[in-house]
Parts: C-alpha cells; structure tokens; sequence
C-alpha cells in the first residue's frame, strides 16, 4: 500500500511517479537519500528518473552509494518489490541490485521518443498485469544496457528498432526473484490517456498492491 | 598532499561508441592514420594522510571504476 | 601598452565617463568604473532600446507583474499565476555554442526561479546560416546538445521553439531561450529588497573568473575578427547545481523563509546587487570577502561582475537565517550571507575591511544614459512581378524539395534530443503549431509558441510586426487556445547604423498594434542588438513568445489528418503571395499586409470552434503555404487529401505562396454547418476531403499528386541528411 | 602502428562540475583525505603514418579538445 519514493539531489521525476502510484490506487512518500532507514509499513521502494547528481562519473553512481540503499537492499531481500525507472535502473544496476551497466545510447544523444515494448517476461508481479505490447516514451541518454542476457531475467524489450543499442534489445530487467525490476522507459508518462497512453499502470498497480 | 592520477578505460570488449563515433569523425576530418580510438576517464585527486595509492585504489572499487564494464589504473605522482 | 583610457577600453563613452563623478560626487574607484562600464551597457541598461519599449501595450485584467521584474507573470485561473520571459544568448552562443546555449537556459530558468515560480516549460527559438555552411552545422548541433544537456538534467521540458536557416544569420547565429514557470496567487517574490538589518545571502556555486566583462564586451560589441580575444570570458553550466538551487529557492519561497529573491546575470553580483537596493529604495552593504571564490586572490572588481552560473541572491531576515542556511544546506549547497540591507540607497563593498565602492544604487540602474535610435526610413520595396518568377516545372517535385528546405522541414532531429515530456504533463508535444503543458493539479492547459516574421519585418517593418505577432495568436488559436500574454526578444543589428533603428521602432509599432487589438499584453522581454559581422547583418528578428490558456486539457487541438472523410476546409482568407516567402528564399518583394480585425476576428472564431469541440484539427498556414500546410498535417496525422486549391494568379503562387490569416481546419461533415454558423463574418471555405495515402491537389492549371510516403521521407530526413 | 595517449583536462580556472561532484561523493563515502578532484578525457590513439604527434595534436585542435575552455597534452608510447 505504502510506496516509498526516493529523492536524490537532481531526481526529475519523483513527483510524476508518485502520482502514477495514486493513479494505481497506492499511497506515496518520498524519502530523502541521506535516510537510514525506510518509513515503517513501507511495502514497495520507487527509485524515479533524473539526473541524480548530475550523471557525472557514471549516471546512478553516486546515488548508488546513498545511505539509503542500505535500507533498500535489506527491504529487497526480504522479497520486497523495489522498482526502478530510467535513473533509478541505473542506480539499481550500479548498487548491485540488478545485473549489468547502463551505456551511452548508440546515437550518443539524447533521445526522447514514444517506443513500443514487448513483455518478455509476464512472470513477475511488475509484469503481471501488463499488454503483450506497451506504447511508453524513453528519455535518456545512456539507457544501452549491457550485460550477459544469460544470467539476467529479461522482462521488457524494444519491439521494432532497437533505438537505444541495447544488448538483446533489453529495455527492462529483474532480479532471479523477480522482486526487483528496473527499465530504461517511463511507465509513469503512460497512466493517463490524455498523454496518449495507459499502458504503463499495470506496473504502478503492482506497487500498490504490494 | 600527493597528486594520484586515476585512468579508467573501458574494459576490452565492452564496446565503446564514444571511441567509435570519434574515430569515424577524425577519418572524415581527413585524419585517415586512425585505426583504433578508446576514451576513458582522467581523475586527478589531491590527496593527504598517508598510502595514498591504497586510498585511491579502495576509492576505485567504491566508486570511481564500475568493475562490469571498466579497468582502471592507479599513479602516484607524489 | 595601451594608450586608450580605461574607460574607453571598457566601453564607456567620454561623456557617459563624464557622468559618473556629477552622480557621485566623486571620480569613480577602478572598481566603480568598471560597475557603471558594465551597468551602462546596452545588455543591462537598453540605453538604445528603452525609448522604444516603452510603446508596447504591458497591461491588463490578468497582469499580475509587466515588464520591469526578472520576468512577468499572468494570472490564468484555478489558482494559478504563470511566469514568462524570453532571453538572448546570441553572442556566447556565437563563440562557444554548447557552453553559450547551454548558460542561456541556466539564465533564463533563474529568471522564473526569481519569481519564486517553479519553472515547468522551455522554448527555443534558434537561428543559424545554412546547413551547407561547416559553421553553421557546427553551432547548429552544439547549440542544440547544450540546450537538452542542460535542459534535460534541470527536468524542466523543453516543449517547442523554432529553427531557422537563412545566410543573414552566418556569422551572428541567434539563441533565444524562453522559460515559464508557475506559482500561486500572492506567493510570488519581487526582486525589491526591503528592510533594513535583513540579510543577504548567496546561494549556489562559487564565484569564479567566468564571463569577466562578459555583459560589455560578449553581448554589446559587434563580433569582429578577434573572436579569439573574447574566448577565455566563457561561462561553463552546471545544470546539476541548477536543478538543487530550484528545489532549495522554491522550499525556501513555499516556506515563507524569503524577503526577496534575484538571480544573478549578466553584470553578476553588480547587477543583481543595484537592482535589489534601486528597486527596493534601501541600500546594501558587501562583504567581498565572505563571497566564496573558485580562485585565490580575485581582485575586487571581478568578484563585483564575475557572471559564475547558478547563483542568487536573497533577502533573509535575521530571525530566518538559521533556518534558510539549513535548507541550503539540506540541498548541499553553498549558501553565505555576504551583506546587510541598510538605509539610504547606497550600495557599498569592502574588501580587506577597505570601502571598495559606495556610490547610490539608482546611479548604476535608473541614471543609465538613454538614447534615441536614428530612424531614417528605408524605402519599401516594390511588390514582386509574378512574371519575374520563373514558374517551376514540376509542381510536386518543387512541393517535395520544399518540404526538404530545413528551414521548413520536420524538426524531430531537434526536439528527440530535447525532453519535451518531463513533468507528465505535455499534452500537446512538439510539431504541431503550439505546445500544450497542463498545469500542475488541473484540467487547464498553457499553450505556449514562439514565432518571428523575420524576411517580412526586413522588407516592411510595421506590418512584419504586425504579422509576427499575429501568427504567435493564431498559432496558439489553432489549439485552442486564447492568447493571453507576451513576451518577447528583439533581435536586431546596430541600431546606430543605416535602417536598424527605424525597423526597430517600426517592428515595435506593428507588433505594439496587433498586441492591442488582441488584447496581449507584454509583460516580459528582452534585447539583442549588434547582432552583425563587418560584411553581414542580421534579419530584423523580433521573436514573440505567446502564452494562452485552454480551459480543459482535453479540448486541445492538434494538427493531424486522422479520419478519412472528414472536411478539410480554409478558416480566414488573404490572397498568397510569393514575395518574401520561404519558396522564393529570401528577403524580396512586398509580403501582403496583415488585416488586423479580420485576423482577431479568425482568433476568437477558433477558439470558440475548439472549445464546442467542433474541429478535429487546426492547422496555420505560414512558411510553405497550403503545400506545406497540407502535407505537416497528413503527415501528422497520417492520412492523406483530397482537395481543390483555392485559384489565384498561378498555380505554384497558389501552392506556395504565404499570407498571414489562414487557417487549415478539419471537421466531421456533420458538423460543417454548425461550423459555417459559428464563422459568421469569418470565411470558411471547403477545399475537399480527408483520404487515402497521398496529397492530391487540384489547381487552376493541374492536378497535383505527391504521396505521403515520398513527401515523408523528404520532410523527415532533411536535416538528419544535412548533418550526415 | 604507434599508440598515442591524448589527456584533455578543463582549463585551470574553469568551472568543473564533475569533479566538484565526485569530490563530494567521496566525502560522504568517508574518504576526508581528498582536497582536490580534476576530471577529465583520456584518449588512446593508434596511429599509423608518420609524426604521430604532430598528426595528434592537429586532432586537438581540430576535435578532440574544446580550447575554449579544455588543456590537451600528447604523449607518444611508440
Ligand atoms: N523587448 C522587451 N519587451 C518587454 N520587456 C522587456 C524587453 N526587454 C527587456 N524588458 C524588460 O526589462 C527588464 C530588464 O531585462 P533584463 O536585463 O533582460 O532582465 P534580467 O537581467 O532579469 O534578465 C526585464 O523586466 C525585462 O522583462
Ligand atoms: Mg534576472
């Protein structure tokens, strides 16, 4: 019920997704990354899309080594549902939650744009609910995720042009458990059709259910 | 207070577009004696109190370097 | 060794010199000098443009602040005041491209942040020389990676703008950058300091040697040979920085904790300074040596007008510093209280516990020189002769080569690198003619445009005025929206020399005219001048940016064909002419002059047509004609027409030529009598119907056929081609 | 074939928003000891042809730094 939204210094979207997990029938609370620990009765973690710090070094870094991705990871492995979009998949990746590294797109720019996405795994309570097919934009700059598909649980790929140079064109993955899943798109640009598409609540249901 | 110089390259075989891209832009520059080009990172820290290469190491494999998809190298300046 | 006195050198005229002791009382300190140098410039004292300014219309029932803040602000309703301001960048742009962009957002989002307004939409308005230029496509894609490098890392949406490429614009390119924000009714923040014994603080990054002498000598000289010379005064963004002082200046506006709050610009601490105590009728007292530095041992005049990004500076009282530092604190970020406010207007600064400067604030800001522009006339240029206008061979291969003129072709290559969506409240996103951004917690949208009618203000200053003007409100019409304020950015070249300054006064009359008859005040702007090289001027480049309110989201308008069978009709009707217009490629002729009331009138009958949900979408009709009009909106749409063109002189006039007042409007055909009923006085002619995979055109000499995938790929790979 | 290694640093004076960063970084990560973090490009070059310096250096200027506001220097491994 109670979904934890962590804010870094330069997180861009933390208000956009805190009203994607309303929109889902969930309650949001933001929590500063210098806490040590999660709100009590907190069921999911939201790490949201920005900046944070700049993206300098590598993008999710430095926010990687927050505080308060202790508390995270203890709240991961005892099952619960961490999800990550864009900046918080790389922070993910960068704290070793998730599997592999998040790499300049191959246009070596910034892209924006609406993409489509298949569901490569229907098996996790993030992609329980969700179209075989989903209508979501990214917006990054490095959102090429590299790694070993082998060992990591895909659950989200581009359908059509694989935009960003992705390794096996992933756009979203989990933990074995499937308890933690980061993805590159923004699910909470999609929970409202008068931004042309819903497609994305499914994974905000999820989190509230939680 | 010693100088430490960090280099962190991407690791061989993590493929490097930025390299790439810069490659194909020097050859259209004219610039055609380029066969390779990597692009890493050059960190200078200032550092005081004493083992200041293991200090930059363990500061490396905290932060700096991402081990997945990168190398790095430690120089004491003094 | 130099025999040119310092003031000279630094840009001050022997008689403005001259000025300085009879203000006050005294010859200036080094310090001083170079205070009122950079103070008296054109960039922070608009001595050449004051006089004109002063004839644009700037009130009205919903202006909550005119121009005279860092930005102007309007009242839209629900509970929201909105915040607008357009700034140039022209010259750091010139010189380093991603750096002077880039700088130019930072600048103009701390121009909103001053309001204590949350920033939550970006335009930009871009002009450069040719693709076919190295120049050009160099400060072409630099100046558009510095915009989202800084714009995407601030999380504030980049939502429109416009690009235009024109050889007036190859050695003086323009960056324009507009930002508007938004806070509640009675919480914004005046720049005015206001009591004595409160404190100043300075928040954000360190001062260091960036833009020394920046204001005078980047943005008030022509740009000449010795660039090079100019180079080390550079500012570097650092939009990370930027994106905490938003969080921490609205924490801190939002709690109450601010007596006012000023960004620090052009003339650094200097301007920011003056403004603040000349504003607030009190005076301040400095501290040089608390102002945390970049570099050891920076002389007291550099620290004074050092234009280091992401600063401001804010009035606190004594009772609130504690609780102020520790929100910047909380935000990690630097935050010192460098000063008091005190009695009597003087602005005073130690350095090494020795008065560096002490002079009244209002001598740097209200004493500024001001004055007049020359205004002899140009003659106006005789209006085309059709005849001298060798008709094309191939009217759908000339329709499908204009769509590739980058000038007119698709901007995606721009706004794809830019994200227009953060915030998840873009409802109307980049291509169409107008941006739709919901505000935060409501059914009501902005719309928001920029527009310039550069070649039309070149050739006739008054009615290129007017139609710049004219087009922002139909752009914003055709979503829906109702105008509601301006602001705007005149860029133009040296005002002492030929022409300049009566097209200046002349553009400012037109634009001031139609803005009237609209009923749109300015409430904010900006100006560039000296935009020319020894060999080359700039077009006259006035840029409008237009805000107007949609009262539910959901009625907003866009631009596509995307129902076969709908009506696809002409709103609005000036006969199209060839002169001057994007078809011809340069400034020649005499364009049609605007009909003011018929255009207001084709306005409202938009608006209310949108708003009882009559039209399916709206398209104006500018730069390419019906041609390219047609073709933006089937290929947005993607579905074809079928249509008559209306008959004029010759069909490729018909075609391609431009005139302001006309609007493509699509409607279901059951709706086309309660449309025509609505139009009342208001022309509304049906062309034909919505259908099928390509354009088909009926003109007076030959059917046209261009299909939609043909005209695609020329509208979409133009510029990605022209980078390639 | 010679490998050239090209370091790019922003210029003494010019603002350098990484660095600041990573410095900050570091001090929250417990590491006290740095006073000072420079952040930069290191760029490895395989030249084929002649004056390996001469033909990286002519890449500086021409692309590899932005001397408006960056340092190069050039350091041949043979
Ligand atoms: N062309 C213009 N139209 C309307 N107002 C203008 C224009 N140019 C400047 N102004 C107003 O004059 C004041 C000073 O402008 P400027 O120096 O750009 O402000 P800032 O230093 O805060 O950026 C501002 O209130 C601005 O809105
Ligand atoms: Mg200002």
């Amino acid at each position: 019920m109670s979904v934890a939204v962590l804010r870094f210094p330069g997180s861009l979207d933390h208000e956009s997704a805190a009203r994607a997990v309303t929109a889902a029938g969930g309650e949001a609370r933001y929590v500063w990354h210098a806490e040590e620990e999660l709100p009590a009765g907190t069921t999911a973690v939201l790490l949201p899309g920005g900046f944070s710090y700049g993206d300098h070094l590598r993008p999710g870094a430095i926010a990687s080594r927050a505080p308060v991705m202790d508390a995270v990871r203890r709240h991961a492995a005892e099952g619960g549902l961490v999800l990550g979009i864009c900046n918080g998949f790389q922070v993910l990746c960068e704290a070793g939650l998730l599997p592999g590294a998040l790499r300049p797109n191959a246009t070596l720019s910034f892209v924006c744009r609406q993409v489509e996405l298949d569901v490569a795994d229907p098996g996790t309570p993030f992609t329980r609910d969700l179209p075989a097919r989903l209508s979501v934009p990214v917006k990054n700059h490095d959102g090429a995720w590299f790694g070993d598909p082998s060992d990591a649980r895909v659950v989200l790929r581009y359908a059509g042009e694989n935009v960003l140079g992705s390794v096996d064109a992933v756009a979203g993955v989990a933990n074995r458990e499937g308890n933690v899943m980061g993805l590159m798109p923004h699910p909470e640009e999609a929970v409202d059709p008068l931004l042309g598409s819903v497609d994305g609540l499914g994974i905000f249901a999820a989190l509230a259910r939680a | 207070m010693t100088r430490v110089v960090v280099t962190v390259m991407p690791k061989e075989g993590v493929l490097d577009p930025q390299g790439q891209a810069v490659r194909g832009a020097l050859g259209r520059l004219g610039f055609g004696d380029v066969t390779d080009v990597r692009i890493g990172r050059r960190i200078e820290l200032q550092l005081t109190g004493d083992d200041p290469e293991g200090q930059a190491r363990r500061m490396c494999d905290e932060l700096l370097a991402n081990a997945l998809i990168e190398d790095y190298s430690v120089a004491v300046e003094g | 060794m130099s025999v040119v006195p310092l003031h000279r050198q630094l840009g001050l005229t022997d008689e403005e010199f001259a000025r300085i002791p009879e203000l006050i009382g005294r010859a200036p300190t080094d310090p001083e000098l170079v205070m009122f140098s950079l103070m008296w410039s054109e960039h922070c004292s608009y001595k050449h443009s004051k006089p004109v300014l002063r004839r644009f219309p700037t009130t009205g029932p919903h202006v909550v602040q005119g121009p005279g803040e860092n930005a102007g602000a309007v009242d839209v309703g629900d509970g929201w005041v909105v915040a607008l301001k357009i700034e140039s960048h022209n010259h750091p742009s010139a010189v380093e491209p991603f750096e002077g962009a880039a700088t130019g957002v930072g600048g103009i989002v701390r121009d909103i942040l001053a309001l204590g307004a949350r920033p939550i939409a970006l335009l930009d308005s871009l002009r450069f020389g040719p693709l076919t230029s190295a120049r050009s496509r160099h400060l072409f894609t630099r100046a558009v990676a510095g915009i989202g490098g800084y714009g995407n890392c601030i999380g504030v949406p980049t939502v429109g703008g416009e690009v235009m490429f024109d050889d007036r614009y190859e050695d003086s390119c323009l960056v324009n950058a507009m930002c508007v924000g938004v806070v509640r009714p009675g919480r914004m923040l005046r720049s005015a300091a206001r009591a004595p014994g409160d404190h100043l603080v300075l928040i954000g990054n360190r001062t260091g040697r960036d833009g020394i002498g920046g204001a005078s000598i980047l943005a008030s000289a022509e740009l000449g040979e010795d660039d090079a010379a100019k180079r080390p005064s550079v500012q570097v963004g650092d939009p990370f920085t930027e994106r905490k002082l938003i969080d921490c200046c609205l924490e801190l506006a939002e709690s109450g904790l601010l007596e006012a709050l000023q960004d620090l610009g052009a003339a650094g601490l200097t301007s920011a300074a003056s403004e603040m105590a000349a504003k607030g009728g009190v005076g301040l007292d400095i501290d040089l040596d608390r102002v945390p530095l970049r570099e050891e041992g920076m002389p007291a005049a550099e620290i004074l007008v050092s234009e280091s990004q992401e600063r401001m500076l804010a009035e606190v009282h004594p009772n609130r510093l504690d609780a102020v530092l520790a929100v910047c604190a909380r935000w990690e970020l630097l935050a010192t209280p460098i000063g008091t406010v005190t009695e009597g207007g003087r602005l005073v600064a130690r350095m090494d516990g020795e008065v560096v400067v002490d002079v009244p604030a209002s001598a740097l800001t209200d004493d500024a020189p001001v004055y007049g522009v020359p205004v002899a006339p140009a003659h106006t240029p005789a209006p085309l002769r059709l005849d001298d206008v060798p008709p094309p061979e191939d009217l759908a291969a000339a329709w499908r080569d204009l769509l590739a003129r980058p000038t007119l072709a698709s901007k995606r290559w721009v706004w794809e690198r830019y994200d227009h969506l953060v915030g998840a409240n873009t409802v109307g996103r980049p291509g169409g003619d107008a941006a739709l951004v919901r505000l935060p917690g409501s059914r009501r949208a902005i719309a928001l445009t920029t527009d310039c009618a550069e070649r039309h203000c070149e050739l006739d200053p008054r009615h290129g005025g007017r139609a710049t003007v004219l087009e922002a409100a139909r752009n914003l019409a055709c979503t829906g929206a109702r105008p509601l304020a301006a602001t705007d950015c005149l860029n133009f070249a040296n005002p002492e020399k030929g022409a300049t300054g009566w097209r200046l006064t002349e553009v400012v009359e037109g634009m001031s005219e139609a803005l009237e008859a609209l009923g749109v005040p300015v409430v904010s702007g900006n100006v560039s001048l000296y935009n020319e090289s020894p060999v080359r001027a700039i077009l006259p480049t006035p840029v409008v940016g237009m805000l107007g309110v949609v009262d539910d989201a959901a009625q907003g308008v866009g631009i596509g064909f995307d129902r076969e069978g709908d009506r696809v009709l002409m709103a609005g009707w000036a006969a199209p002419r060839l002169d001057g217009s994007e078809y011809l490629g340069r400034a020649e002729g005499l364009p049609p002059a605007p009909d003011v009331a018929a255009e207001v009138a084709l306005v409202d009958f938009l608006v209310e047509a949108a708003r009882h949900g009559l039209v399916r979408s709206a398209h104006d009709l500018s730069g390419g004609g019906l041609a390219v009009g047609l073709a933006e909106s089937a290929l947005a749409g993607g579905v074809g027409c079928r249509i008559a063109a209306p008959r004029g002189r010759r069909a490729d006039e018909d075609l391609f030529g431009e005139a302001g007042g006309r609007v493509l409007v699509t409607c279901r055909p059951a709706d086309l009598p309660a449309l025509e009923a609505l139009a009342g006085r208001v022309p509304l002619t049906d062309l034909g119907e919505v259908g099928g995979d390509a354009l088909v055109v009926e003109t007076a000499e030959a059917h046209v056929t261009l299909g939609l995938g043909e005209a695609r790929r020329a509208y979409e790979d133009a510029i990605p081609g022209a980078l390639a």
